[in-house]
């Protein structure tokens, strides 16, 4: 593994990270994501790199100078994973942003609203729009 | 008759693309910086697909992109990346696609042009 | 210029079934060449993404057989019981069992494999078929 | 093998350097339009790395990648032009 | 503050008594077979019983004399605290739950007080806490006695942690939980050096539940208990459980220098403050209750003492106080019932009206005041032997005398001047009457007994020998000698009388004076401490938890990042040298696509246009689809790209309706720290990687699956046949998270189109296509 | 190595580039777009020929075929979509009206629409 | 069948997820099917745990590739035991449901959810792959996303996102850890790693544990990693918040333990020492989060975090003993934390609100209802002989036998605020008047199943607490067990 693609990896983690603690919804949301970009890349190099596809070329019986291809496998798994959950994130920000007018992460209070004046939690008020059932 | 023709179209089209991608490829290295411009062109005797396949040629047309395609008018609008000489080209256009694609895709009753 | 993008309309009726005849091919030859499920389902995603630009969601949504929801669910079902019959026969489960089709004038190979491979296929392609025409229906309407 | 690197390396020269000047493009717009431009531009680069790989290891397969690129990065185009003609007109 | 105020009805018609008083004959059922067991001179009864034998913890009951003392206290007094609640509680709301209170407070002492295993003792005594608990609040809509329920159940419940503690370090000391072997054992194990520790903790447990300096001060407050649950819990048994455990482990402790140095002093102490603190009081029920604590901490100064005299001495008072205290808190309940009222200052003279309350109050007081051939004569010459015999210090000795000199001024006060002498202009007022019978009764009858044992003291022979032997040190007994033959017994209660006498007299001018002192040290008191200690719950709590969780998404994710440093670095450093391993030229394409990832993490960083930083998030998928595409892993560029492509559908769905919104933010959070952290916990994160590539690689995973894919797996793509055939369990996981993705986005993606649709109706009418 | 198999390639690698160039060369996102769609799908055709060429078997060549078949059917659309967008942004509504057409010369208002 | 038997806590409930998917549309239907579902579960979970004590670990190579090549899940006592109350919680949620005590909104997608909620749940407890661990873990945070979101008002989605970032970057960590691990070992099985492990450098071994530690750290919500759980929990529904609460953090916890004393054995000391401190501090801090709320589900949830310290402190404890106070704590601790959220549902139905300030009058009102709260309240605070005593008792014990005086010191002192927050509710909830002078309870609400479940949770309690033994000996056998490491 070369160090440029260590900078590479290192420089998409930091990004990620970057982003994460930012208080626009869509730049945290993205953060995660490239997060997950950087866990899959450290977990492609996890098996050490080097040598061809993973395919075992007609006429043979087994892969030969083959690439490890377990983290290839696993990195499949957690980049569809990671995907499935990009997309629920982006759509939930926007469901955030439309329902609460606040596209701050540090404003989302609707369910964690600031002590009172008196340093006394607030009452949530949800109890009343609940209705029983019938 | 008609797979002759869309045998035709076929190598025109195969054929405007080599054309097409060097033209671009010559207007970005010229010197010259060439002029664009918008224009509009109409059509008739074509149904939905025909028309559409129309806009398709003609965006592999050198240096032509087809914008919009408007069936109520009968009308098409084109970008030209050289807008020097519009009436030339649209007279290419209807030359080498828009009748053999009226030969295979004409226009029912609703739209006649 | 008018609101709808007739070329694009056009076409996606073109490239639809271009595009699922692709998705099936990847899927199908995914077991020894590159592909598979998963890269499968991901074309025919796409294709329906790009059928809910042209066409709109609903009519995106309307082409996947039984429906997004459906699709998936049966997807990762098929999967799940693709493992099942292993069990039966005292193997761990997803064991997978090979069998040859005679089909008179060819022989196919047939696997649970390749039932598993479906199940991940429709399940990708129905879930996240239905998520990014879905997504597109979120603003169809002011268009 | 030997006698392809060449032409893998131009390839793969090419498309980076496309790559880069595409890159660039995205960032400066100015249009949004020009950035889908540019993104179009990303996708042809790398199909041609796609090629490129094949022809660096022999082995027909990564043209796979280049068939599933052509595919879907069509669609990745026409999603954001179709983003770009709805939204709101910029201001420039 | 008056319980008859809190009850709301003071004078329930006096003809009528609660049927539920006829439970009394359950614990009098009891109590005989207790009695029957003391007088027939048996051998300890044990039950054994296996419960949880893998913590060493057994339903091991022992039923020897000290537990019988306290099972005949138990059963006995709590059969008159029955016949008496029947007709206190008589028309009460939720009276049957006093009852059923009672029985499980009743129960719990009884398994309390025989259990031979320190843990069941523990949990026996917890659930007195908590029925006390129950009890004590048991008005409790008022806020006073909700106040006065938590206060005891904290500082008893928390001392019980104390204990619980201690127990489990004895345990671990002496190898078993069991008392009785626990004590066999001793020598074998008095030498531990952790034993001092354990000592202290079950002691600090014991004085908090036995009201002992500094925990003194819930008692008092827990007189918002019906009077009925005060004369039974808070006078007559549960406080005593303190005393019995520490009665109970003497044999082990009796003649270990750290026992005796902090059981004689503190309960010696205790019993004069108590008193002093006494003084300042004018309800009779929480003077009562102090002259409780002092009793108390002369019993816990009596287990100090080392010797028999002091184990006669202090089974001796112990029946002596609860002969005495239960009656006249029976005559202070029948008192606030009648009059509405337990200010001293007020209910004077009653004697006419309430003539057998009267009666009942002079017998206890007698008993109290030590006054020759009642018990607490018995009782008070025991402990001036015990302490003589005991070798007490001489402060013990002239504090003693103050004792009692308030003991006796506290009777006084209890019946003298409520009931025989008038104050004040106006009389006793005219319908006040006398109680039910069933509350006259039980203070009668158990305040005859104390007469009655102390004019024949060596009755209590059995009795008081059976609590010697079980607590005393070589279990000798030699019968209680009669008080009246000591001179010394008739000169220290006639010195106590005096001193009573003048205290009683003067007990409104020193009730103020000592009002006056104690006023200034009320800041050092320890239930000011107690309050601080409450009140710094919350404030700590509201000092640190917004902070901590201050609902800011940026602060919660600061905190893992910060974390992951602290764990990380902390790791690094000491794991040793921070290693890199060999790192080659890279390739053309490998270079490139990395730069071009490094071009595009930084670019996201900068811009500012969501749009152009979904763009440009994008481009790091592309590049990193490059770097599979060059690293030999065509599937995963593959995947990369088809998922570049869907990953543009949904943003480009989600930008669109973003950008009609607006960002909804104003700045962001500071740059400067953000970039610092995330480079550093990439760095590390990073660090943490190479340092675990470095060093031999196990091969043998990817060489089975190089031999195995064809052959076994029939499969030439070797990453295909992981996924759905080696580890297929992974890919069913893996679309069941697609599939669920849907699922949970259904209703959202619902939500938003259904609130697009009402905005075109309003907003943009005709706008669909 | 054929020469052909170089030149083609040589040929698509500088077609490549310069496409890439079009984006700075070319003056707004409509002629861009020329430069993006026509000459980099000219420029792969090349390319993959080339690749085609020299991998020699079926199995290249039938990929590069697919390959070549979709990016004809899609370039057109794409195109078509990226010139919409630009239009859409680099226009307002009036100066679409005021579009000449390409023979007559009139603008669609003056012919009354 | 026993190969069934081994899978079935993942294909049970995915099963029944997708079955009631597919069955959308049918409401009725699918509610039947989904309890159906939860109580098949329960009855392959117990038959499972049977098989387990009666013949030891039960294993299932998946498509008969041996470990460490493929897939394996490994039930042993602790898996088996974890299995069978994730199947117990998933029919006690779904059967308080239907009581009108603040249920789920019923949509098509509930009863999916909550069955895919089990699956990951079950695989994270029955799986002896790391890498398929990180799968179940995506399972159960794809799913509690999808059921944190249900409501749709704003306080769900924002509770959603919140929950969102924070898992998704412990579930990253968790990704990276995992990379690392393979980096070092050549190998994700836990036996392999188990082996592998024992020939690295205890040292070397410290950064890689770490990391993952902190990533199940954060899914069990430990200090100061915690804040998803507080932000989000209260948003839930009472069924689902129950599920939740007694759930998820555990699997955090059970992958801690199951990595320290089971998998990374050979870690050194100091990362016990660590986990010692972490420990304390997680149940400080969350007993006073406790103790400053006022509403009941944010004084419960509060407490999960402060109770998940005691189950690390018997990890931290690093001996048998730790091992079988932390089994013993999370199979109590489920049961307990899981009731008292459904009976504040109970309270929050009789009396309106589940804030304090304004409920009260219960105990005049319903006093079988404060008994029933008891049970679990003081189970919880570690009142013997409640099953949280015996919990801390052996917790407590082990660590004062250690000589961890300020551990020790710390448990019981948290078991002091613990009682100090429990007492706040039941002072206000119950002893004190309802603020409302008019106030008298609904008699139109539907309890029946609310009831059913609570009371039956709370016998769970008493018979573990009656009878401590059987499960101190299972515990303790799930230790020996781990400790072998077979
Ligand atoms: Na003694
Ligand atoms: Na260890």
């Amino acid at each position: 593994m070369s160090a440029v693609l260590v900078f590479a990896i290192g420089a998409v983690l930091a990004a990620g990270l970057f982003l994460a603690m930012s208080r626009h919804l869509l730049r945290v949301v993205v953060g995660v994501s490239l997060i997950g970009a950087a866990a899959n890349l450290m977990l492609f190099v996890s098996g050490r790199l080097g040598g061809t596809p993973p395919v075992i070329e007609a006429g043979l019986q087994a892969l030969d100078g083959g690439t490890n291809p377990l983290p290839q496998a696993l990195v499949l798994t957690a980049i569809v994973i990671g995907f499935a959950l990009t997309c629920f994130s982006l759509i939930l920000a926007l469901a955030v942003r439309q329902s609460s007018d606040q596209g701050d992460a540090d404003h989302l209070v609707e369910a964690e609203p600031p002590a009172g004046s008196d340093g006394m939690p607030a009452v949530l008020d949800d109890a009343p729009d609940r209705e029983p059932r019938a | 008759m008609k797979p002759v023709v869309a045998l035709v179209l076929l190598l025109r089209f195969v054929w405007q693309l080599i054309v097409s991608g060097l033209t671009t490829a010559w207007l970005i290295v010229r010197p010259a910086r060439p002029r664009p411009g918008l224009v509009r062109m109409r059509y008739r005797n074509l149904d939905d697909v025909g028309v559409s396949i129309l806009g398709c040629l003609i965006s592999l047309t050198p240096g032509t992109t087809t914008i919009d395609i408007d069936t109520e008018r009968g009308e098409l609008l084109l970008h030209l990346l050289d807008a020097d000489d519009p009436a030339g080209t649209v007279a290419g256009i209807r030359s080498e696609f828009e009748r053999p694609l009226q030969r295979l895709y004409p226009a029912g009753e609703a739209n006649d042009g | 210029m008018t609101p709808r993008a007739l070329i694009l309309t056009v076409a996606a009726r073109a490239i639809y079934p271009l595009m699922l005849l692709v998705s099936a091919w990847i899927l199908l030859r995914g077991h020894n060449e590159p592909g598979g499920g998963f890269i499968g389902g991901m074309v025919a995603v796409s294709a329906t993404a790009m059928l809910a630009v042209a066409h709109g969601a609903d009519v995106a949504m309307g082409r996947m057989p039984g429906g997004a929801m459906r699709l998936a669910t049966a997807g990762v079902l098929l999967s799940l019981i693709s493992g099942l019959p292993a069990l039966f026969l005292g193997l761990p489960y997803m064991t997978h069992l090979w069998g040859t089709l005679p089909l008179g004038f060819t022989d196919v190979d047939v696997s649970t494999v390749l039932l598993f491979d479906i199940g991940v296929f429709a399940a990708v392609w129905g879930a996240l078929g239905g998520v990014c025409a879905s997504a597109i229906a979120i603003d169809e309407a002011v268009r | 093998m030997g006698d392809s690197t060449l032409a893998v390396s131009i390839i793969v020269g090419a498309a980076l350097l496309a790559l880069l000047l595409a890159f660039v493009r995205l960032l400066r717009g100015p249009a949004q339009a020009d950035r889908v431009v540019a993104l179009d531009v990303v996708f042809s680069s790398s199909i041609a790395m796609a090629a490129g790989a094949a022809l660096a290891s022999g082995r027909a397969l990564f043209l796979d990648v280049a068939i599933g690129l052509a595919v879907v990065g069509f669609v990745a185009t026409i999603v954001w032009a179709r983003l770009i003609e709805a939204s709101p007109r910029e201001e420039s | 503050m008056a319980e008859a105020k809190i009850n709301g009805a003071p004078s329930p018609h006096p003809g009528n008594a609660s049927r539920l008083g006829w439970l009394a004959l359950l614990p009098l059922a009891l109590f005989g077979l207790a009695l029957h067991q003391l007088l027939s001179d048996a051998p300890p009864r044990v039950l054994d019983l296996a419960w949880f034998p893998s913590a060493g913890v057994d339903l091991r009951f022992l039923l020897d004399g000290l537990a019988l003392q306290f099972v005949l206290l138990i059963t006995g007094v709590g059969a008159m605290v029955m016949v008496y609640a029947g007709g206190y509680m008589a028309g009460m709301a939720q009276r049957e739950r006093l009852f059923v209170l009672l029985f499980l407070f009743m129960l719990a002492m009884l398994g309390c007080v025989t259990s031979d295993n320190l843990v069941v003792t523990f949990l026996f005594w917890e659930m007195t806490s908590l029925t006390s608990f129950l009890l004590v609040g048991f008005k409790h809509e008022y806020t006073d006695a909700r106040k006065s329920a938590q206060q005891a159940l904290m500082v008893t419940f928390g001392g019980g942690l104390v204990l619980l503690a201690g127990v489990i370090m004895l345990g671990n000391i002496a190898g078993t939980l069991t008392i009785s072997e626990l004590i066999a054992t001793a020598p074998a194990w008095r030498d531990d050096p952790r034993l001092g520790a354990a000592i202290g903790l079950l002691c600090v447990g014991a004085f908090t539940k036995s009201a002992q300096l500094p925990f003194h001060f819930w008692l008092p407050n827990a007189m918002a208990a019906p009077t009925p649950v005060s004369a039974y819990l808070h006078s007559a048994t549960m406080v005593k459980l303190g005393v019995y455990l520490l009665a109970r482990l003497d044999p082990a402790f009796d003649d270990l220098a750290l026992w005796q140095q902090i059981l004689v002093p503190v309960g010696a102490a205790t019993a004069a403050w108590a008193m002093l603190l006494t003084l300042r009081e004018r309800d009779l029920k929480r003077i009562l209750a102090w002259s409780t604590v002092s009793a108390l901490g002369t019993l816990v100064m009596l287990v100090g003492l080392p010797g028999e005299a002091a184990a006669t001495a202090m089974g001796t008072f112990l029946l002596a106080h609860a002969l005495y205290k239960a009656p006249l808190f029976f005559v202070a309940g029948n008192v606030d019932h009648c009059t509405g009222s337990r200010n001293i200052d007020h209910v004077t003279g009653l004697a006419p009206r309430m003539p057998w309350t009267a009666a009942a109050a002079a017998l206890a007081a007698i008993s109290m005041a030590g006054m020759p051939f009642s018990m607490g004569f018995v009782a008070k010459d025991l402990i001036d032997i015990a302490k003589e015999q005991g070798g007490a210090l001489a402060w013990i000795s002239y504090s003693s005398v103050f004792v009692n000199a308030i003991t006796v001024a506290v009777a006084a006060v209890a019946t003298i001047r409520v009931f025989f002498r008038r104050r004040g202009e106006e009389g006793v007022p005219g319908e006040i009457h006398e109680a039910h019978w069933t509350m006259l009764l039980p203070p009668l009858l158990i305040g005859s007994l104390g007469i009655t044992l102390g004019l024949l003291p060596w009755l209590l022979d059995p009795l008081i020998g059976g609590t010697v032997s079980s607590t005393g040190p070589g279990g000798v007994f030699e019968g209680i000698e009669p008080a009246v033959t000591h001179f010394h017994a008739w000169t220290a209660i006639a010195i106590a009388a005096a001193l009573g006498a003048v205290v009683f007299v003067f007990w409104d001018r020193l009730h103020r004076l000592i009002e006056q002192v104690l006023l200034r040290a009320d800041p050092l008191s320890s239930i000011a401490w107690y309050r601080r200690m409450m009140a710094a719950i919350p404030a700590l709590a509201t000092a640190l938890t917004p902070r901590l969780q201050n609902g800011r998404l940026t602060t919660a994710v600061l905190l893992i990042l910060v974390s992951l440093l602290v764990l990380t670095i902390g790791a690094l450093w000491l794991g040793g040298a921070v290693v890199v391993p060999d790192m080659g030229t890279p390739s053309l394409t490998v270079a490139g696509a990395s730069l071009a990832m490094i071009a595009a993490a930084v670019g996201v960083c900068l811009v500012r246009d969501p749009f152009l930083m979904l763009l440009v998030s994008g481009f790091i998928g592309l590049s990193s689809a490059l770097l599979f595409l060059f690293l030999a892993a065509p599937d995963l560029a593959f995947t990369q790209f088809a998922v570049e492509v869907a990953f543009v559908v949904v943003i480009a769905a989600v930008l669109l309706r973003m950008r009609r919104l607006g960002a909804g933010v104003g700045g962001d959070a500071p740059v400067l720290p953000r970039l610092l952290i995330a480079v550093a916990a990439s760095v590390t994160m990073m660090l943490v990687l190479l340092g675990a590539l470095d060093g031999p690689f196990d091969t043998a995973l990817p060489d089975y699956f190089a031999q195995a894919s064809y052959p076994e797996a029939h499969g030439r793509n070797v990453v295909n046949v992981i996924l759905v055939d080696f580890r297929a369990v992974d890919t069913l996981g893996e679309i069941s998270v697609v599939a669920i993705a849907l699922l949970g986005l259904l209703p959202l993606l619902a939500l938003l189109r259904r609130r697009q649709a009402g905005r075109t109706v309003t907003g943009r009418p005709g706008a669909h296509p | 190595m054929q020469m052909l198999t170089i030149a083609l390639i040589v040929g698509g690698a500088a077609l490549l580039v310069l496409s890439a160039l079009g984006l700075f060369l070319l003056r707004d996102a409509l002629s861009r777009q020329h430069a993006a769609t026509k000459s980099a799908t000219l420029a792969l055709g090349l390319l993959l020929i080339g690749v085609g060429l020299q991998g020699g078997d079926a199995a290249w060549w039938g990929r590069v075929a697919v390959i070549l078949v979709l990016l004809l059917i899609t370039l057109p659309v794409a195109s078509h979509m990226l010139a919409r967008a630009a239009t859409r942004h680099a226009y307002t509504e009036d100066e679409l009206r005021a579009v000449p057409d390409a023979e007559s010369g009139a603008d669609q208002d003056a012919r009354g629409g | 069948m026993s190969g069934f038997l081994v899978v079935a806590p993942v294909l049970v409930p995915l099963a029944f997820a997708l079955i009631t998917a597919l069955a959308h549309g049918r409401p009725q239907r699918v509610a039947n099917l989904s309890l159906a579902g939860a109580f098949a579960l329960l009855a392959c979970t117990l038959a499972l745990l049977v098989r387990v004590v009666r013949d030891g670990v039960q294993r299932s190579a998946f498509g008969g590739w041996d470990a460490p090549f493929g897939i394996e899940f490994v039930v042993d006592p602790l898996s088996a035991s974890m299995a069978v109350i994730t199947a117990l919680m998933g029919v006690a949620a779904l059967v308080f449901q239907r009581s009108s005590a603040d249920p789920a909104p019923e949509g098509p997608t509930l009863h999916p959810l909550v069955h895919a909620l089990l699956a990951g749940v079950g695989g994270a407890f029955v799986t002896g792959d790391l890498f398929n661990l990180y799968v179940w873990f995506e399972v159960m945070l794809l799913a509690s996303l999808g059921l944190l979101a249900l409501g749709m008002a704003r306080r769900h989605l924002e509770a959603t996102l919140k929950y969102f970032v924070l898992n998704a970057v412990g579930t990253l960590l968790l990704l990276i850890g995992v990379a690392s691990v393979y980096a070092m070992t050549g190998h994700v099985n836990y036996d392999a790693l188990l082996s592998a492990s024992g020939g690295i450098e205890p040292m070397r071994l410290l950064p890689v544990v770490a990391l993952l530690c902190l990533a199940f750290l954060i899914k069990g919500g430990a200090f100061p990693v915690f804040a998803w759980l507080p932000a989000s929990y209260h948003t839930l529904p009472a069924p689902l918040l129950a599920l939740f609460a007694g759930l998820l953090t555990k699997v955090g916890v059970y992958a801690v333990l199951r990595m320290l004393a089971d998998v990374f054995v050979a870690v050194p000391d100091v990362a016990y020492q660590a986990l010692g401190w972490i420990a304390v501090a997680t149940m400080i801090t969350g007993v006073l989060g406790a103790a400053y709320h006022w509403d009941m589900r944010r004084i419960l949830s509060f407490h999960i975090v402060s109770q998940i310290g005691y189950m690390l402190l018997g990890i931290a404890l690093d001996s048998t003993q730790g091992t079988v106070g932390t089994v013993f704590y999370i199979l109590h601790h489920i049961v307990v934390k899981a009731n008292l959220f459904l009976i504040a549902a109970i309270v929050f139905a009789l009396t309106g609100s589940y804030d304090l300030r304004r409920a009260g009058g219960l105990w005049k009102a319903r006093p079988w209802l404060g008994v029933l709260f008891l049970i679990p309240a003081l189970s919880l605070v570690g009142i013997p002989p409640l099953s949280g005593f015996w919990a801390k008792y052996i917790v407590v014990r082990e660590a004062l036998t250690q000589g961890q005086v300020v551990w020790a010191a710390s448990a019981l002192l948290v078991g002091f605020l613990t009682m100090y927050s429990m007492m706040k509710i039941w002072m206000q909830a119950f002893w004190a008047k309802h603020p409302d002078d008019a106030w008298t309870p609904p008699a139109d609400v539907r309890l029946g199943p609310a009831w059913v479940v609570t009371v039956g949770l709370a016998a769970i309690t008493l018979v573990i607490g009656l009878m401590p033994q059987p499960l101190y000996v299972f515990a303790e056998e799930a230790a020996r067990v781990m400790g072998a490491g077979s």
